[in-house]
């Protein structure tokens, strides 16, 4: 299935690229699409990068056909 | 009807000490407030292994973050009895010694306007996905992170 | 510096918006700030038996309150870490609506900024030889008292 | 002697002026001045009045010669 990702600040960096269309496993965790990414593009410090899933850090959701998911670095506001 | 049509949240370039002052004019006819707290956020020239920072740059999750400055002013206007409350932050490049930040909060009692001022800046720190680069005089830049 | 050479605090009518754009323009080159904490005190339209408050007559023991001002700022400045700090108070006819105090601190950090504000605002209302006659609509009045 | 007093707020519309001089008795105490001038002009709710002497509020000085003796309703400030 496909999941539209979006990477922001540092990880965006990391990366190269600000989204990409990602096709995945069917059943595959956010954690799981976190590593994956992670290891892929060498997204340093891992432990501080959150997943928010169609604009929600709730971890436990399934991911879906056709989601957002954003992976998010350490917030700057204010 | 502030509560009812929030206005975005996040606009381009630093805030201006005019739109302060134009936000604070605008409340001069709701006679039923007796206190304003403002909050401002000014960018500083830290000093990073003898670079000293010139700007940050700011970019958002835009989508999520107006949705939880959302969330935040609902919490805010069930948590206190305030008349109105705005806020703004900066996307893009702000200079140091410029504004990033407007939380203005509005009661009729200055302890609740204080304390709903408070919320709103440690809400908007803790949970507004927004990301700072800061830039160096070299152009070279690190990517901030909220203590 | 503005430790030193402390502005009168009393000012005459109400504070313009434009006064308190033209302040936070004046730190903009203080590169060392991070946060500005604001409060701003309006004078608020109360129903007293039937009657509107139209405005505030503000008169003060003037020379006192000065002292008592700078008394305030010299234990803020000792207290609190803070860049600067800005008090003004108005004095004669204030009408609903218009801003009668303005209060403005800064520091590199916001807790410290927030906190030295309260203090400014508690302090001043406690200890400022200032008085408060409130201006009904048919000109009677009562005279104010801090709770 | 004679002391320079002030009437502030209320107190002044009581006492119908802003200040005048008084002659008053040596040794008198700040509590007597108080209460001799609130039974003169009928100060309201004289519990609340403050005296401040030579912009103090420390009640346990001595009056002396010069001194000026400032009548202090409720703070309003804010």
């Amino acid at each position: 299935m496909k999941v539209s990702v979006k990477y922001f600040g540092i990880i965006a960096e990391a990366a190269g690229r600000d989204e990409e269309v990602l096709e995945v496993a069917w059943e595959i965790s956010v954690n799981e699409l976190k590593e994956q990414q992670v290891q892929k593009y060498k997204i340093p410090d891992a432990e501080a990068v959150q997943l928010a899933v169609n604009q929600n850090l709730n971890k436990e959701v399934e991911l879906k056909e056709g989601d957002e998911v954003a992976f998010l670095p350490p917030f700057a506001g204010g | 009807m502030d509560k009812k049509k929030p206005k975005k949240v996040l606009v381009q370039g630093a805030i201006p000490p005019e739109k302060i002052a134009q936000s604070i004019a605008n409340h001069q006819s709701k006679t039923n407030i007796g206190a304003h707290s403002i909050f401002l956020g000014q960018i500083r020239a830290d000093q990073v292994d003898s670079k000293t920072v010139r700007a940050i740059d700011y970019s958002a999750y835009e989508e999520m973050a107006e949705k939880v400055f959302h969330e935040i002013r609902e919490a805010a206007f069930s948590k206190f009895d305030i008349t109105c409350a705005h806020i703004y932050h900066s996307l893009g490049r702000v200079k140091t010694g410029e504004i990033c930040l407007f939380v203005f909060t509005s009661s009729a009692h200055r302890k609740i306007a204080i304390e709903a001022c408070n919320y709103f800046v440690e809400e908007i720190k803790a949970k507004a996905p927004i990301f700072g680069k800061e830039i160096f005089e070299d152009e070279t830049h690190q990517w901030k992170v909220n203590k």
